[in-house]
């Protein structure tokens, strides 16, 4: 094969790669804390497009002061829903997994009620159009913004999370609650920020996403199942899932140059499958935690 | 061996068959149409599409604008004095609700017509039935053809009438060398398979061939198989969000419109208006008609629409044109059947007969005249080439000289030739109901 | 300690006896066939509803994917049908095959020349999937949220493939068989009373294994091991085995309610495989009752009813008030309907001394809980 | 007489920390052996090494002639192996008679037991069983609502339902009130009579009033082995048990 082809399957593996990661940030976060699987990841990354969409065409906001505020305006309905519904379902696992369900048919509907069921686009600042030469491979600036962001999300994750107080707070409470309490952490106050954080990465992920392509009530789903399954054979871990997503957007891509895209997809579920048969728990994740 | 398994299966199927009086159909007979219509009271008529779910965008459209023509063709004296009634039913995008609503269409409201469906998919998820209750369905969008039923009248474009003049168009301005990209699903490969026919005729060259997932929003590895062949232009039957996602990635990575154009079937008024003007701007379209076409009747059309409660979008397209003419094909299908028949005696079967060779003037027509095929009940039309503008709405470079004529089989001679009776094999048998 | 009627064995039967018995007087009663048809297609539902319960209300294995089974089960008998209008000598070959450039009909459509050899494989082949499938996850303990998901990624992969697999299943246009399907002199049409009573049959046949399983030695121990699977492999059973047996029963019921679905409608496309369409199977038998077969299937006939007859009254605000419903049944009622109706009897007098004896519905309120 | 089980030279580490190391014991038949020692001590890895719930790192368990190490909890617990577990595991949803059903595990094959209904012989077995718990008044209870004792109890009769030749009971009394334990521990008195038992278990009079034998872990290892009285005499076990204080 013409190593340019070669260079380029593997310099998009890598872009495809942190879309994934982007996408599936905010539902690691969610499900290594609290063990909440959110099926509503995909629509708060929806919302996070619509605002976008919204602060842009109403208010003017330029497309990069619109990342950071998507990520809070997210994390505040993210905040909404685990104080009004999550917190009661704790140790409920699949029954947090229907209500988010729940949850997301609620939030597709009622974006569509207001905003319609046309597509929306975001607008981007002009030169996150344009492409980058560089002789035997030609890259997207926006798919290097993409990747640079998504390093970017993935320090601050790791930094909030392993380098803060809060980040002691939140893995005491992951170890063990009941300890963790004795020693004054709130254990519902440390999950609700969890949760706000990932619901906003997620708004981070569809202000992005709106970038990529189109905004629709129903953009979430296309996102979910991947970012599910780069969660679960990464094993819940943030390092796991970056392995994941950057092992998986490299198949996909290289796939998609030796077969086709559709065929690739299929292959990646079921290497996922038979991956999970002989390791249930995943990339980076310990298997004794049971009982 | 089979006629001992036969009686055991008689035998078994006897008590079944006891409780089952009422309604024992054979294949082969139809069910008669249910109800009479009556001069003077309403003609009721199903509108079968999505105005919920994914398929909305295009469908809720569909929908406006045949009760907007409903309204001009009652506000006009009806048909033959009786004033057209829709039966508005959502079909929430789902094909299992195609289904169902068809059936309460046609057993419980027994509707004279059904106008719907936007997809190849819902259309087949609901013509068993209607073939089975001889029912008519107007459907009123482009296909792929290779269909060949008694029950059906489409005022889109075949895939053998849609990229005929494109093809050569593209070829002649740009040069021969072309790069397909179409969606995974039937429609696209057929039209594709069109196309390489007209591709040859014009000494032009394919490159490579590409299928995306459905709703599919990465097109990184086919733009940079793209990218590698160098073509001259791209032929795309990408439809829905995947096709607001390739324009976009193909201006993101640096391809330019200027020496490598999509020549599409798909990007219309309403795609452009959504994936932003500018990532629309100098790629090409060809439809039987553009919210930009100049003549009298288009300009009217458009005035009135957008100027009605149902042009709240604010845009037509080629897709509600198709739906808006279909109204008018109906109404000059009934007036025929009730002139030959009596109203008494009219069944939608008589209507699907009586329809072969309308015509509708330019006067009515938006797109230009246009007329039903007497065999295989398609639409002549002409197909026209725009390209679109920086503001989103489309420039008329190229007009067919002449009507293409309608032919769901034209690559499979093998095939047959859908006639009015049904598909004629070329050994001469003669089959119906072929979907 | 008092006894609530809803745990009463002999009235949990007379309510199922009454359930269907009310269904057979419908065909007798109205000739619709409108309503009959429609009746029938809600049947099809209950059946998809009543196996969700029994692997996830009874095994507590959630399963996102019950349209797999369903979706390969309608494929099954949709080739049997389409076959069926084919003809060995002078018409092999369905039609949409042969614009895929299909010269001969492919070996996986063969055998379902013969109808009673396709609807052994439409039954076989789902169940066959979810034993393999089952058991690969199972063996590896996948369980609870992460076996959902992996369902999830197989319904996922098998929409993929059926929409990529054009030459053999015409892709997302689907099959449409153009007649109804024959099974030796009997036509089933869709239409009659013929084919209401084939769904009532099946609803019947696997509403009565249900309950007989759930009554058993071996359902006793699937919800066992519900309640904590290592303490019923530490008394000697192999959890796996147990988890993919009901896993399959539970496939093979929505199997049969594809190849019913199919022939109600004639026609089969890949958003059989649509995961809208096996979260709405969740959400029939969460708010029915997951926990009690007769209220799951209730749950089908009621959503699926409400959703025909207020969905076009409401039209965009209906999805909207069904997911409100169905938070509000998962935070406050996860006992679905079945729960109220338990709460309530259990508020009413005392009516019954009788002893309870096992092999009873897990439906009390605290018992719903996951560990 | 024989040993019924015999660990050898057991070793479990996780990544570096070597949590059982270089353990042996023996067990003779139809004796009761009490395994004691601070917390950390390695009691109850020692038991999920037995029963499969872990895999040894090295070394050897041998039950009954057989070397069962490497096999899985169903094998073993099918090889006649019961245990009850530190926090009792019941099943909280079902009753306790459907409890110790479920717990009558002489048929395992799933297959056959979709066509077995009840059982005469689990009927009587069952009744035997609650009897010598003291729960035969409970049975048509929901085990969840059971009080804390009652659960233990429950579950030392699941254990019994099994049958097994050897019992591995991991603190049956914590958290039970005097009389409490005092009935649990004539209820292993009994038992002791036909079954081999192992007890995990802190309370040093209860230890007392059981065991035959004593055996005191110290840090994964073995540190002492003998009567109860050789035991309290023993001044290494005074030492452990002086500077953590437990009980």
């Amino acid at each position: 094969m013409d190593p340019s082809v070669v260079l380029s399957a593997l310099v998009l593996g890598i872009s495809i790669g942190s879309i994934f990661l982007v996408a599936a940030l905010g539902l690691a976060i969610i499900y290594g804390t609290a063990g909440v699987i959110n099926m509503a990841h995909g629509e708060l990354i929806m919302l996070g497009a619509y605002t976008t969409y919204t602060l842009q065409t109403f208010l003017g906001v330029p497309f990069f002061l619109c990342l950071p505020l998507s990520f809070c305006i997210v994390a505040l309905v993210g905040i909404a829903i685990e104080r009004l519904l999550i917190q009661h379902l704790y140790n409920r696992p699949l029954d947090t997994l229907l209500a988010t369900w729940g949850v997301s048919l609620v939030l597709m509907q009622g974006v569509r009620l207001i905003f319609g069921s046309d597509p929306k686009y975001v607008q981007l600042p002009a030169f996150l159009s344009t492409n980058l030469d560089l002789g035997i491979v030609n890259v997207s600036v926006f798919r290097i913004f993409v990747v640079l962001v998504a390093a970017l999300l993935v320090f601050a994750t790791w930094y909030t999370f392993y380098r803060t107080r809060f980040g002691i707070m939140v893995r005491a409470v992951t170890q063990n609650k009941e300890m963790a309490a004795s020693f004054g952490i709130n254990s519902g106050k440390t999950y609700m920020l969890t949760f706000a954080i990932g619901a906003g990465l997620a708004g981070v992920a569809g202000a992005m996403f709106g970038g990529l392509n189109i905004v629709l009530p129903t953009m979430g789903m296309s996102y979910v199942v991947e970012a599910f399954l780069m969660v679960v054979s990464g094993g819940g871990s943030l390092l796991g899932t970056i392995l994941a997503s950057g092992f998986t957007g490299q198949m996909q891509s290289i796939f998609a140059f030796i077969f086709n895209d559709t065929f690739a997809r299929f292959l990646i579920f079921l290497m996922v499958v038979i991956f999970l048969r002989f390791r249930p728990q995943g990339l980076i994740g310990s298997g004794d935690t049971r009982r | 061996m089979s006629i001992t398994r036969r009686k055991f299966l008689k035998t078994a199927s006897v008590g079944a068959l006891a409780l089952a009086a009422p309604h024992v159909w054979l294949p082969g007979n139809r069910e008669a149409w249910g109800a009479t219509l009556t001069a003077g009271e309403p003609i009721k008529v199903g509108l079968l599409f999505s105005l919920t779910g994914g398929l909305a965008v295009p469908e809720e459209d569909s929908t406006l604008v045949m009760q907007y023509a409903i309204d001009e063709i009652n506000a006009a004296g009806g048909i033959n004095g009786s004033p057209i009634e829709p039966v508005i039913v959502d079909a929430k995008s789902d094909f299992k609700v195609y289904s169902s609503k068809t059936r309460e269409l046609i057993l419980r409201d027994k509707v004279t017509s059904i106008f719907g469906c936007y997809t190849s998919a819902s259309r087949k998820a609901i013509l068993p039935i209607v073939m089975q209750q001889d029912n008519l369905l107007f459907y009123p969008t482009c296909y792929e053809g290779a269909e060949c039923t008694q029950n059906t009248i489409c005022t889109g474009p075949l895939a053998n009438q849609h990229s005929k003049d494109l093809i050569p168009y593209m070829v002649d301005q740009f040069g021969p060398r072309v790069f397909f990209v179409g969606s995974n699903y039937v429609w696209p490969k057929e039209s594709n398979k069109n196309a390489k026919v007209w591709l040859e005729q014009a000494n032009g060259e394919l490159l490579g061939e590409e299928y995306i997932p459905l709703g599919s929003s990465e097109f990184g590895p086919v733009i940079e198989k793209i990218r590698a062949a160098k073509p001259d232009f791209i032929f795309s039957t990408v439809v829905g969000a995947s096709d607001i996602a390739f324009h976009r990635q193909f201006k993101q990575a640096g391809l330019k419109v200027d020496s490598m154009p999509i020549a599409s079937l798909t990007t219309g008024e309403i795609e452009t208006k959504a994936m932003g003007a500018e990532f629309g701007a100098g790629h090409f379209l060809s439809a039987p008609y553009f919210q930009a076409l100049e003549n009298p009747t288009n300009e009217k059309f458009v005035e009135n629409f957008l100027g009605s409660p149902y042009g709240k979008n604010g845009t037509t397209h080629y897709n509600m044109e198709e739906t808006y003419t279909s109204a008018y094909v109906f109404k000059g299908a009934l007036e025929k059947a009730i002139a030959d028949h009596g109203i008494e005696d009219v069944t939608p079967r008589k209507i699907r007969d009586a329809a072969a060779g309308i015509k509708l003037s330019a006067d009515v027509s938006p797109e230009g005249e246009v007329w039903i095929d007497g065999e295989n009940f398609n639409t002549w039309l002409v197909p026209k080439i725009g390209q679109c503008q920086a503001d989103g709405s489309f420039k008329i470079v190229k007009e067919a000289p002449e009507h293409v004529a309608p032919d769901p089989y034209s690559i499979y001679p093998d095939i047959g030739k859908c006639t009015a009776d049904g598909l004629l094999a070329p050994d001469g048998t003669l089959r119906t109901d072929v979907i | 300690m008092t006894i609530n009627p809803y745990h009463d064995k002999r009235l949990q039967w007379v309510a199922y006896a009454i359930f269907f018995a009310l269904l057979a007087l419908v065909p007798i009663l109205l000739d619709d066939a409108f309503l009959l048809n429609q009746l029938s297609t809600f049947g099809v539902y209950g059946i998809l509803a009543l196996s969700l319960s029994l692997c996830w209300g009874f095994g507590g294995i959630l399963n996102l994917g019950q349209g797999i089974a369903f979706g390969l089960g309608a494929y099954g008998m949709a080739m049997t049908m389409q076959m069926q209008s084919q003809d060995i000598d002078t018409n092999p070959i369905p039609p949409f095959m042969l614009n895929n450039a299909l010269e001969s009909l492919p070996m996986i459509w063969e055998p379902f020349w013969n109808t009673g050899t396709g609807i052994f494989l439409a039954v076989a082949i789902p169940t066959l999937y979810c034993l393999i499938f089952g058991a690969l996850m199972f063996q590896a303990r996948v369980s609870g949220p992460f076996f959902a998901i992996m369902t999830l990624a197989m319904l996922s992969a098998f929409y993929t493939v059926f929409i990529d697999l054009q030459p053999y299943t015409n892709g997302v246009n689907g099959i449409s068989p153009p007649m109804p399907l024959e099974v030796g002199s009997l036509v089933v049409d869709p239409y009659s009373t013929t084919s209401y009573w084939i769904v009532y049959a099946v609803l019947l046949l696997s509403t009565v294994v249900a309950k007989l399983l759930t009554q058993s030695k071996f359902g006793l121990i699937v919800r066992a091991q519900n309640n904590d699977p290592e303490r019923v492999r530490f008394l000697g059973y192999n959890v796996a085995v147990y988890e993919t047996l009901i896993y399959a029963i539970s496939g093979c019921m929505a199997a049969l309610a594809g190849m019913c679905f199919t022939f109600l409608t004639q026609y089969v496309s890949p958003s059989q495989f649509d995961v809208g369409f096996s979260i709405s199977i969740v959400i029939w038998a969460a708010i029915g009752g997951r926990g009690s077969l007769l209220w799951a299937i209730m749950g089908a006939f009621i959503v699926q009813g409400a959703q025909s007859y207020l969905g076009d009254e409401f039209l965009n605000t209906w999805i909207l008030i069904l997911g409100f419903f169905f938070i509000l049944v998962v935070r406050f009622l996860p006992g679905g309907l079945a729960g109220l109706v338990e709460l309530i009897l259990g508020k009413l007098p005392n009516m019954s001394k009788q002893q309870k004896s096992p092999g009873e519905k897990p439906v009390d309120k605290a018992s719903l809980k996951e560990a | 007489m024989a040993g019924v089980l015999e660990i050898q030279n057991l070793q479990k580490n996780f990544d570096a920390v070597k949590v059982i190391n270089d353990f042996s014991m023996d067990v003779i038949e139809l004796t009761l052996c009490c395994l004691v020692g601070p917390n950390g001590a390695g009691k109850t890895t020692t038991m999920d090494l037995i029963t499969g719930r872990q895999k040894p790192t090295s070394g050897s368990v041998t039950f009954r002639g057989h070397v069962i190490t490497g096999e899985n909890e169903q094998m073993i617990a099918r090889r006649g192996l019961g245990r009850k577990f530190q926090i009792p595991a019941v099943f909280r949803e079902l009753t306790v008679r459907q409890n110790l059903e479920v717990a009558y595990s002489h048929e395992v094959n799933a297959l056959k037991n979709i066509f077995s209904f009840s059982s005469r012989q689990c009927d009587a077995r069952i009744d035997e069983v609650a009897e010598q718990v003291g729960l035969q008044e409970r049975l048509a209870v929901i085990a969840g609502t059971l009080s804390h004792g009652e659960t233990q109890w429950l579950e030392i009769g699941m254990v019994l339902m099994q049958d097994p030749a050897l019992l591995l009971l991991d603190e049956p009394v914590a958290g039970m009130t005097e009389q409490e334990i005092e009935k649990t521990a004539d209820i292993l008195n009994t038992m002791k009579k036909t079954k081999t038992l192992i007890v995990v278990e802190h309370d040093m009079g209860f230890v007392r009033e059981i065991a035959d034998i004593v055996t005191v872990m110290h840090m994964g290892s073995l540190l002492a082995q003998g009567t109860i009285q050789e035991i309290e005499t023993n001044q290494q076990v005074r030492d452990v048990y002086l500077g953590t204080e437990d009980h």
